[in-house]
């Protein structure tokens, strides 16, 4: 037990040390790319909560997405001074949308609620997409012009990639520390038991309404979190951001990384940019290659990259603690 | 059989030498560093073959450019990459040019949409970009900056076209069919405001109709539009969309003559291609570029190359990435040296001779001040597909608005 | 003694079928009751209605003198019936004992604690293994329950439904589908529960042995409706209930 | 004739369309339960062998025949060799790999045929017009309104009266049912996904002389689709019916009485039904 604790904590320094150290010795691209990694990261972390962690499969998860994302280019483009209040007052109207969306949502299961959380999305979409006058339309709204951080007196040049991959780190790893916590919490073990058994769980006196809405809300505002950050590194929001396919993407990150371990969304999200970004190198025709290495993928690793992957050194590790007896 | 069979190897032969003799052409520009291009263009869904055609016209001008000894002795080399329509996708294709390609230039943009998200940060990618497609007038209008240039017409140049010819037409009620994104709403009040001012006693209706990108039935909106008994449509709509809508209309009697129709897109190879003589005749037809509208010898040898390497003839998008990397190489001649800042200095103002006729870049906004053609669907043997029959042609100044009206501060 | 339980003319009905047909009865506190019927009798949707898995078409359900007709079953559970089902109903990719605490935190309300580690609640974990404790479970508090045998799934579920310490708990057939030996570890347990502890149990159940051999008290349903009830000895002597299973003995 | 009642046969028309590609996808999940997201591709890919036959030999009936049948094939290849090792998985799984069969279908397409449109002309038969009133309305429009129902109603006879038919419906019922009693699952599986995907084949076919056959044409009619079954109840026949006609007169009236709001209509249908009757207007399950 001590042991296992030792290693997470010597992996996640780690961790953080890379983090520290990667801009100051890959390119520019590389820099936002990473950046765009850790944002669409905290994107897929917030929809496994309500995925992996609460059972439901949400197919509008964009909607809070983009509705931040509006939200803080909206102010931005209108000399809003703070850029964090911006991200605030943003991620703050996810949660609003997400409470609304959930409130109906959470009555439905499994593909139901698939289907009506896209509905709802798409409703979304719809409105950024018509409502010209505020939103832009179909053109959205661009060039945002950026303030200064807004702490104090500190004032950070937010529009240099470096300095922005900052920023997105502290917001992950805050993000990471928060759904962390939430999930091996109280409140954490009662969504897992939602999603194991929903009609155990209510006749053990669980109201599930109510914790799935709470998932539920919890989920968009981190989706917010990310839309937000999403927006100020696009300097625009664009009604694609609200598209189902969209909300597709953290679905393929969360399946492909694994959606029952924690870091899966993030191994996820590395992954599918990597592919991507490898892919469309060499060729124009990335989604049939994409598609090629999505299937197999998908067939032999039922439980994601990274959940496969720990499967199998548990079972090696046991059977060879087995040898051993 | 023979003769045939002979003339067919002689085919392969051929093609070999020519592949040896450009390989080993490359062979010797390769020893040059060659100026890098990035472009970006719709290359997948439902308008990949406008990105195609684009593609197409800037790979050929680049293999001329490159054999006719490149620039300032340094061959151009493209890299492409692919918007899927979706702005932050092309941000990110933008991004990874400049900053890991580390191209000197840029070339691209289909989508209006794209083009306005992307056009802002060029002040941060510090990089010239030459728009070919996307028509917004936003990009060389409200959101111009330094870095951004436009060398095909734009939204309010073919539009003002289209004010002149529906106020030549007579009639007096207007409506309009578009696809339900800014570039249809914006093509309606464009053509309101020019209309207007041609002819202050036209009528614009109420009943119009803007069915979504994509729709797959436009029958309830050509009935709607038909039953409210216009005397003028213009139609916005373009790529899949148009065939679409154009065929469900014809069947249903819509281009029948109760009424004048007006394409603003319709003169695009693209739908012409698909639709063949299913393209009703008689009907007025904007575009950027038509390749009968003149018989420059810059525009035959442009023709001809495309048809032999291609097989179809060019559509405005090929000649408007074709044309681009010719004002490319005009400016870096002009300039010299190839540097960022200083192109888009030689870009201003720089006047150059492509397919589409003589254009010359603003200054003021960056605007290419070109011709634009309209005409009226045809039928011809000799072509495979409808061709324009009277073409009328603008001048570029007579159609552009002047740049203190584009909203354009820099 | 006084009654726990008291239903009143209840009735359900799918569609123009009865399920359930003006159903009267009393379960007393501390008295062991059983309701019993063939096969399509209307016990499972007796039980659903008592728990609240859905409303009843028409009639009254008094717990304690409370009114609980129609109440959703969280709110059910949280006023004091516990539940089994037929088929094992535990969440099965969890440990026994997350099985345990997650019942113990809906029942102290501590769901809404977001951010402190479930395990690090001492007291909580305490009273977790105190239960496990008392089923014989202690020793596998921290195995996934997919690797348990049948009957410690079923045991486990009757953990889950101690940790909510209802004063009601409706076990719909406890030992279904479990071998002999597992039988008599259940039957051992529901007495030793039912001393040991305040509870009042109410259970259906095919195996009439384990019936007749731990109730106080008998229900027969037949055909959604009441045939009988009374003593255990009183229903093996009653011929219409042995009529209604199939003209056999009811003992068999 | 007034607007209104062309709307109406433009309604339905396009309803019959949606019912033929929608039907196959609830077959589909009703016996396999998987929802299948390639779907509008394998529509896609029916026009498009449509066009290819009609291309090479100009008849357009032999390639409505042939074409779903190869649509079919495919279909049969996708399910023995893709979807078989991810049953029993989570439903996200499913649609993550139909999504991956979406991905590599649609980009094949624009290998094969390029990224350009392609029409095809309906057969001399129906390519003429009637006269309705003061309107010319398409005699393959009217083609495709009859043969909906037509279709329709061979499936259910199919379903209700041929052994292969009850097989199916006793399965879609009752997996481990169907095992018991001697059905080769495998085989069945194999059977009726090849048999929905024939129908999409049969919609894209059938939709080849409407529409510009163009990459990414699957992609616009597949989330139509979904609301077609689930509003309609995923599984149910009529419901699919139902779901399609609905969808199809929502979208010819609104384009004529609420312009602005044609882009969320469905959505909002949508999320109206679904909270209203959580599994459908016509489900099995209540």
């Amino acid at each position: 037990m001590n042991g296992s604790a030792r290693k997470k904590a010597l992996l996640a320094f780690a961790a953080l040390v890379l983090l520290g150290v990667l801009p100051f010795v890959v390119g520019t691209y590389s820099i936002m790319l990473i950046t765009e990694i850790m944002i669409m990261g905290i994107f897929a972390l917030s929809f496994n909560l309500l995925f992996g962690y609460t059972g439901l499969l949400s197919f509008g998860h964009a909607a809070f997405f983009g509705v931040s994302g509006y939200v803080t280019a909206f102010l931005l483009i209108h000399d809003f001074p703070s850029l964090l209040l911006a991200l605030l007052l943003g991620t703050l109207a996810a949660a609003l949308a997400a409470i609304v969306v959930g409130y109906f949502s959470v009555r439905l299961d499994e593909i139901y609620f698939a289907i009506l959380t896209l509905g709802f999305g798409m409703m979304f979409y719809t409105l950024v997409h018509q409502w010209r006058s505020v939103t832009g339309g179909s053109d959205g709204l661009t060039g945002l012009v950026l303030p200064s951080l807004g702490i104090g007196k500190l004032s950070i040049d937010v529009s240099s990639p470096k300095s922005f991959y900052f920023i997105v780190a502290v917001f992950f790893i805050i993000t990471i520390l928060v759904l962390l916590r939430i999930v091996r919490s109280s409140f954490g073990l009662i969504l897992m038991s939602i999603r194991e058994n929903k009609e155990r769980a209510a006749f053990t006196g669980i109201n599930i309404r109510a914790y799935r809405l709470a998932s539920f809300v919890i989920s968009g505002f981190f989706a917010g979190v990310a839309g937000g950050l999403f927006a100020v590194f696009d300097r625009m929001a664009s009604p694609s951001m609200l598209h189902w396919t969209a909300s597709a993407e953290p679905v393929l990150m969360t399946v492909l990384g694994g959606a029952h371990v924690f870091f899966g969304p993030v191994i996820g999200a590395i992954l599918f940019f990597f592919i991507e970004h490898v892919i469309t190198k060499f060729t124009d025709i990335w989604m049939i290659f994409l598609g090629a290495i999505l299937i197999p993928l998908v067939i032999f690793f039922p439980d994601g990259v990274l959940g496969t992957l720990m499967t199998r050194r548990k079972k090696m590790r046991e059977a060879r603690r087995e040898g051993e007896e | 059989m023979k003769g045939a069979g002979f003339a067919k190897r002689g085919l392969v032969w051929g093609t070999l030498f020519t592949v040896i003799l450009v390989l080993s052409l490359g062979g010797v520009a390769q020893a040059k560093k060659p100026i890098k291009i990035g472009s970006v263009y719709i290359l997948s869904g439902f308008a990949a073959t406008y990105g195609k055609f684009a593609k197409n016209g800037l790979t050929l001008a680049v293999e001329e450019i490159n054999k006719a000894g490149g620039v300032l002795g340094r061959p151009f080399k493209v890299t492409f990459e692919d918007s899927r329509a979706k702005p932050p996708v092309a941000l990110r294709a933008f991004r990874k040019l400049v900053f890991e390609e580390k191209v000197d230039a840029l070339i691209g943009l289909d989508s209006s949409g794209v083009a306005l998200s992307v056009v802002p940060v060029l002040k941060e990618l510090k990089t010239p970009l030459i728009i070919t497609h996307a028509a917004t007038p936003d990009v060389t209008g409200k959101k111009c900056n330094k870095y951004a240039f436009r060398v095909s017409a734009n939204l309010s140049q073919n539009v003002q076209v289209a004010a002149r010819i529906a106020a030549k037409t007579g009639a007096r009620k207007w409506t309009t069919i578009g696809p339900d994104y800014a570039f249809g709403h914006q093509t309606w009040e464009y053509f309101q405001k020019y209309l207007k001012k041609l002819n202050p006693k036209v009528a614009f209706m109420t009943t119009t109709a803007f069915p979504k990108i994509a729709t797959e039935d436009y029958t309830p909106y050509i009935t709607t539009i038909m039953n409210a008994k216009p005397d003028g449509v213009i139609i916005s709509l373009w790529s899949g969309d148009l065939i679409n809508f154009i065929r469900q209309a014809k069947k249903l009697g819509f281009f029948k003559g109760q009424f004048k129709v007006l394409m603003t897109l319709g003169a695009a190879t693209e739908v012409l291609y698909a639709l063949k003589d299913q393209m009703p005749t008689g009907i007025w037809v904007g575009t950027r570029y038509w390749f009968l509208a003149n018989n420059s010898a810059v525009n035959k040898k442009f023709i001809k190359a495309y048809k032999r390497k291609y097989h179809v003839y060019p559509s405005y998008n090929a000649q408007n990435a074709y044309a681009a990397a010719y004002v490319l190489k005009a400016a870096i001649e002009k300039a010299g040296k190839v540097d960022k800042e200083a192109i888009v200095k030689a870009l201003e103002g720089l006047e150059i001779e492509v397919p589409v006729g003589k254009i010359k870049i603003r200054a003021g906004d960056h605007q290419a001040l070109l011709d634009v053609s309209w005409g009226k669907t045809a039928a011809d043997p000799k072509y495979p597909i409808r061709i324009l029959k009277p073409i009328v042609t603008f001048k570029g100044s007579e159609i552009t608005p002047k740049v203190s009206e584009t909203g354009c501060k820099r | 003694m006084s009654a726990i339980l008291e239903v009143k003319e209840l009735t359900k009905n799918f569609g123009k079928f009865q399920a359930v047909a003006g159903v009267t009865l009393t379960v007393e506190r501390k008295e062991l009751t059983s309701l019993i019927g063939p096969n399509g009798a209307g016990k499972t949707t007796f039980y659903n209605m008592l728990s609240g898995k859905f409303p009843p078409t028409s009639g009254r359900i008094i717990f304690e003198g409370r009114d609980i007709t129609g109440l959703p079953s969280h709110k059910i559970a949280r006023i004091g019936i516990g539940r089994s089902f037929q088929i094992t109903n535990i969440f099965s990719q969890m440990t026994v004992m997350q099985n345990i605490l997650s019942a113990l935190i809906a029942h102290h309300k501590k769901g809404t604690s977001f951010f402190s580690p479930y395990w690090k609640d001492a007291g909580l974990v305490a009273e977790a293994e105190k239960i496990l404790d008392s089923l014989g479970l202690l020793s596998f508090a921290h195995v996934p329950t997919t690797q348990l045998s049948y009957g410690d799934k079923r045991l486990v579920e009757i953990g889950i439904v101690l940790a909510n310490y209802p004063r009601l708990i409706l076990l719909d057939e406890p030992t279904a589908g479990m071998t002999p030996e597992e039988t008599e570890r259940m039957i051992a347990l529901i007495h030793r529960l039912a001393e040991e502890t305040d509870t009042t149990f109410f259970l259906t159940e095919h195996d009439m042995k384990v019936v007749f051999s731990v109730s106080q008290k008998i229900y027969v349903l037949h055909q959604g409706r009441l045939l009988a009830e009374g003593t255990p000895e009183e229903i093996r002597e009653n011929t219409q209930v042995q009529e209604a299973y199939l003209g056999g003995s009811v003992s068999a | 004739m007034s607007l209104f009642f062309m709307n109406f046969l433009n309604g339905i028309s396009l309803g019959m369309l949606l019912f033929l590609i929608s039907i196959g996808l609830t077959i589909i999940f009703g016996v396999l339960g998987v929802l299948n997201f390639a779907h509008g591709s394998l529509y896609m890919l029916g026009a498009y062998f449509c066009f290819q036959i009609v291309s090479l030999s100009h008849n357009f009936w032999g390639a409505l025949i042939l074409a779903p049948v190869v649509v079919a094939l495919v279909g049969g290849v996708i399910e023995s060799m893709l979807l078989r090792p991810v049953y029993g998985r989570d439903v996200s799984f499913q649609l993550l790999l139909t999504f991956g069969v979406l991905l590599v279908l649609d980009d094949a397409v624009r290998l094969i045929w390029g990224s350009g449109y392609h029409i095809v002309d309906p057969p001399p038969l129906l390519n003429g017009v009637v006269h309705l009133g003061g309107f010319t309305y398409p005699v393959y429009s009217l083609f495709i309104l009859f043969l909906g129902p037509f279709i329709g109603l061979g499936l259910w006879a199919f379903f209700r009266f041929t052994l292969w038919g009850k097989k199916i419906r006793a399965s879609s019922m009752d997996r481990e049912m169907a095992a018991g009693i001697g059905i080769n699952v495998n085989h069945l599986f194999t059977g009726v996904f090849m048999f929905g995907t024939w129908l999409a084949g049969v919609g894209g076919a059938l939709a080849a002389p409407l529409r510009a056959i163009g990459p990414s044409m699957g992609e616009k009619i597949i989330i139509e689709s979904f609301i077609v079954v689930v509003i309609g109840g995923l599984g149910s026949f009529p419901g699919a019916f139902l779901g399609a006609m609905i969808l199809g007169l929502i979208n010819a009236y609104g384009a004529q009485y609420l312009p602005k709001a044609t882009m969320a209509l469905p959505y909002i249908l949508l999320a109206i039904i679904l909270l209203t009757k959580p599994r459908g207007l016509l489900s099995k399950e209540t």
